[in-house]
């Protein structure tokens, strides 16, 4: 069997095809490696504004920290409570945990109440 | 005081359930009775399943229960292979043609639950479902591991150029090669779009090795990445914005779909339940759609794919007006089952090695560990599992289910993108 | 400071609201509008309830309310009497025909909803939430008891013989008979196919005798069954393994679906729904299969199946071509209920006669407490709650309710496999 | 032990990879090969949406990122507003026709979806839920209040007789004149069934407007009730029985619907979802009916009503057979947006008016506050908010909310009378 | 433009319309004011029959003010819930409360289970 | 009206209906009084290797008892709260009863995690 003796187009489809969805790919990596410089330069404009009534602000370094570890945390929480069921109680549980105990968030929910008034 | 009805009442359903007997022994002829008796018994008989029986119907009910005990004993996808196997005992219990009882007679129960099956209905409202149960986040704080639910999609081309070297048509075999992206709602949709003769074969070969994940993939990984490689620890992920989590949605439907448009569907959906679980104020919305509604469309799209594996399906052939059987288990069906078996392989690979293969360009802490590449295939979250599962046995404090997050469900994407891609070019 | 613009404003708004007093005040010559005027207010008026309605919507109406009546004041089936009850009053409001208003008129709302009653594929969809919400712990403890559902389907037969006797044609008489099964979906399903235009009567007459089975068992108990015999005790059923409950819809689903395979639909979900529960994988499919699932159907189900109950429904003679009324109140839907009641009377004694004679061949703590035969019937749990208060009438110590569920759930079995054999025989 | 695999595995899989590479640089004339190459890059380019997009194109996807917008960062009906704005990106994104993409074409899964909004199935049950979730106690306690649900409809009369005005048929001018009811479904209803071709541009205006009420409404009231009117204080309303409760549904059905039976489903799902509730004896329907029904009919509804404003849509004209643009963008949805700005402010001030007026025939403690007639527009519950809003402006001890609820709930009943008669009138 | 310069039909429609909704809601305010009166009627021969048994109830008018208050105060509590949350948790809490709290409902209650046996 | 004075097919169906109804459950009986035999081979087999690691196990007749009693009770309360409500809580309630109660669930349980590894 000669492995190569098919149409021309099939080699087309099976090479073009995978270079496309690489293409795709790629083009949504770059637009999300984009998007949170964009955000982080807006956040900082606020902030510093912010600031002048607020205060001292943790350093933004050790907050990052913080928010990995508790991302990092709440995540593996998240799949392990969907090993042992499958609904959604123990995201709201998470999502408590979250808003509770994080600095970072609450960074993060104070941006969102500038922006989001609810 | 009801008591002295008692006797008359009695009397009157005695009569009733003799008369019957009485009629037999009395009216006409007797042996006439007799006769026709027989003849009910006949045709009864003709009508059970004991008389349609065919061996290939127990040897697919042979397979319907199997699926339902991998199910059960290994937890193996109970939720796809509970209602694809008793789908499977539904669609070979035999039965007399026309009188709209299978699947494929028009008119039956079965042929309209179909129906979200064959025109490809379901799949695009599980996708709604998976959306709004599916956190992105991973994906969106390391948007680089995306690539690697790209590189999986290997698994798709492959089979699509094996299949047609096997003498599938171009639609067939485009349909057949999505098995490789490992998700059942894609398969469905295209293989409905592409080629609605084969669904069957492609939906249980797809789902099959879904379930099979923790079988397959282990041994390829030990196979391609050293032992010094599965023991890379990742930094762990950066915690993302509720805005970024706003954005994901809306920026990836719009992207996926100017580039895939015929993956609309499937990607429009997807991005739509997320939308509904991240924008934090259509809370009941996203409630429903992950549960209810995915819940009532899985029953209906996995007991109507399973039975749609009837093994006896007597057509009339287009060609030569002789009957042939079109039913489940044809070596079309074989091979795609072996194509199927390839096609994970081949995509675990994919994943593996491009993940080695980026590891060249990464330096120090921002190396990943390649085992993360085989959830590129999707079949989420299973293989996102057996990644973790892998790490703890090579570290028991490498945890790398949250990395192996990001090329998982990226892998979904993917596969509903190359999905569109193999519309574009086939129908 | 919006204060300067308001006298504008209110000029306008005044100048249109008081424009179209004006155009009747100045318009042309005035009589024309008025005119005008008075052709609209007839026009409209012939489109009103009013203007068609017909002394037969008023009796309808009547039944309507007292259905929703004896569900709020008695708790009759609510869940079944409040969406008929209020489907027979949607169904009888009267309107001016070919408007797509009504319910058998084609593209309207009434007549799209009514489709799955139509096809018959609601009543395997309620049959799903049934078997994931039943317990067949009791009857696979003690399978014997299960013979009384069968012994309770003679009221299926016997309403079958005697429909036939009264000048319905054989399908129509199997049609009919299944209102003995005591079970609506069945019943449905079956009129479905095999006499669509008797089956707003015979659904109606199904579920009204339901609802009434508290009224209409006792009696008949107290006549067949001795006191003594009344307060026999049974021995507490022995436990049942997760196994044995696992097998249970398996083989449940292979064995009677191949004696009967025209009830696949009803019995295939049945027992669907049934491993869905006792799996213990898959509970969220079963937790939306008893909940949601089942509550939308029974919702639409029973409001179109009121509002099939039109009491006028002009229609053209194919043989004469003269406009006839095809209406609910016809002198077949009276036959139709009076043997409905008889079929519910000859069932429950069935069942009470073959427990006793049951009794003439068990010894010791082995013999069945009679009652438990009407239970036979079906209508779950009702009749099962009947057979429990009237044990606990004999004796207050005894309570029944357990055994009663075993030949309870054996009857929705058994009449599911006589719709079968009907439509063997009849279609 | 899996190691001496290994070799052979890896040069299989690079094999495989390498393949395609090699193939474009050995088989044949090589030059063929990447002129083919070049070939499907370019089909596949013009199948993609960057090929096949048209500036109207990026308006709608504007349009649909500021209801995305509006719903997020304001709360302004997020649950219509994110559906509808992810459904006009979905809607948007260009595709190549011909391929079962867009909406409009027959056997896509968005047409299939769209079944329901364009036979008006979907808004019934809208309404069920809505009945379901709706408390009328206010409404009963004090009876008179509903009028002002009836002045408020002036909206709908008045945007009839301005579209008649701008040149629209009577059918189009109806269906247009139902935005002035502040009604999502209602509006949905009336235009499938008298202007499907205006749908897109009525059921966009209709949710805008309603999601835009706290803007709109503010102003008028400021305008026409002056502030000593606005601090009237009303009594508490009055407790309501349960029985009550329970015939409010049942009366309100048979009268309405004998009045106007075109409204039927409309108000039939109303008044029979209120039942549900309201019986007590029906809790797991009306759950059902309140919570999974209507979120899974909201979904598909909004998702595929935004959809339908695709802004390219080449048809054949029927008169001259050249082809012509049909999309969202014309004129007539411009003049809709315009008449529909108009009803919402005419409805306003009707309403407001009219509550001036009745206080003329009013005395002493019985006075209303004018205020709550902009609640007769209905827009559930957003404009009975917006009237408790501005009286405690006015006076931070007064809670109008309870008294807005009544000509609130009134309205929708009124919307929904004033569509039955339109039908009457104009189909 | 000459606004009249319409046909006769549209403004029957325009006109007619509008009257008949009126008339169509008048009719149920109508009705809705009636009912009340028959069930009080209903009601009080009810409570006759029973005040022989039970002795001395509490004076209507008073009650009747508790009952106000208290679906006053229930609704403002409803549509307060609602604006925090969309679902229906709040609805059974309120009507939890009207149970326990109101003398009126005890009386409505009383009234019900006389009429609905469970 | 002679009663049977109808067609020979009506006989037929009417005895031979109700007869194979008869049959097709008898059939079911049949089945399900041998599974529990099979099952109980196969749990002694089982339970005899067991025993060997375990040491000893309580009688099986006294086990019994107390499992029929459990059922008895459990399903008495399904049915009594079925009355009260129609809902699921109730089930899974009695669920976590029958887990915690009971030795001989206990054993089963043991047998299923045997079978049954999660
Ligand atoms: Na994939
Ligand atoms: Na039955
Ligand atoms: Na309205």
């Amino acid at each position: 069997m000669n492995l190569l003796a098919i149409s021309s187009e099939t080699w087309t489809i099976t090479i073009l095809g995978w270079l496309i969805v690489f293409a795709a790919l790629l083009f949504l990596v770059g637009i999300f490696l984009l998007i949170p410089k964009i955000i982080k330069l807006a956040t900082k404009r606020a902030l510093h504004k912010k600031t002048r009534h607020v205060g001292s602000v943790p350093a933004e370094d050790e907050m990052m920290l913080t928010g990995e570890m508790n991302a990092a945390i709440s995540m593996a929480l998240y799949l392990y409570f969907d090993e042992i069921h499958d609904d959604e109680s123990n995201i709201i549980t998470i999502k408590e945990v979250k808003r509770r105990y994080s600095p970072w968030s609450s960074k993060l929910y104070g941006m969102n109440n500038m922006n989001f008034p609810r | 005081m009801l008591q002295k009805y008692k006797l008359p009442f009695l009397l009157f359903v005695l009569l009733f359930m003799g008369a019957g007997f009485n009629a037999f022994a009395s009216a006409g002829v007797g042996t006439d009775i007799f006769e026709k008796a027989l003849e009910g018994v006949e045709k009864f008989w003709n009508f059970t399943g004991f008389a349609n029986a065919h061996f290939t119907n127990f040897i697919m009910i042979a397979v319907g229960l199997f699926f339902i005990f991998l199910a059960i004993r290994y937890d193996y996808e109970p939720l796809l292979l509970i209602p694809i196997g008793i789908g499977i005992l539904i669609g070979n219990i035999p039965f007399p043609p026309g009188n709209k009882i299978g699947l494929y007679e028009e008119g039956s129960v079965l042929n309209y639950l179909y129906f979200g099956v064959q025109q490809g209905i379901y799949p695009p409202l599980i996708f709604l479902g998976i959306g709004a149960m599916t956190d992105f986040s991973s994906l969106i704080s390391n948007p680089k591991l995306m690539i690697l639910g790209a590189a999986a999609q290997v698994g798709i081309f492959a089979t699509f150029w094996g299949a047609s070297i096997l003498g599938f048509a171009p639609a067939e075999s485009g349909a057949i090669a999505i098995i490789g992206g490992a998700d059942g709602p894609t398969a469905i949709f295209l293989s409905s779009k592409l080629a609605p003769h084969l669904m069957g074969a492609i939906a249980i070969a797809a789902y099959s090795y879904m379930a099979l994940v923790p079988v397959i993939q282990p041994p390829i990984m030990r196979l391609l990445i050293p032992m010094e490689e599965r023991k890379i620890k990742m930094k762990p992920p950066r915690a993302v914005s509720k805005l970024e989590k706003i954005l994901f949605p809306i920026v990836g439907l719009l992207l996926t779909t100017f580039i895939s448009p015929s993956a609309l569907p499937l990607l429009g959906m997807l991005f739509f339940g997320n939308l509904l679980k991240e924008s934090g104020v259509t809370e009941r919305l996203a409630d429903t759609a992950r549960n209810s509604l995915i819940n009532i469309v899985t029953i209906l799209l996995g007991v109507t794919v399973g039975a749609s594996t009837q093994a006896v399906r007597i057509v009339m052939d287009p060609n030569t007006g002789e009957m042939i059987n079109k039913g489940f288990l044809s070596p079309d069906s074989m091979k795609i089952f072996a194509l199927g078996a390839i096609s994970f392989v081949v995509a675990t690979a994919g994943g593996l090695i491009f993940a080695r293969i980026m590891n060249l360009f990464l330096k120090g802490d921002k190396k990943i560990n390649p085992l993360i590449g085989a959830a590129g295939v999707s079949a989420v979250p299973d293989s996102a599992r057996v990644v973790q599962a892998e790490g703890l046995k090579c570290d028991p404090t490498n945890h790398l289910l949250m990395h192996a997050m990001a090329p998982n469900v990226s892998g979904v994407i993917g596969s509903a993108v190359a999905a569109g891609i193999m519309l574009a070019f086939l129908m």
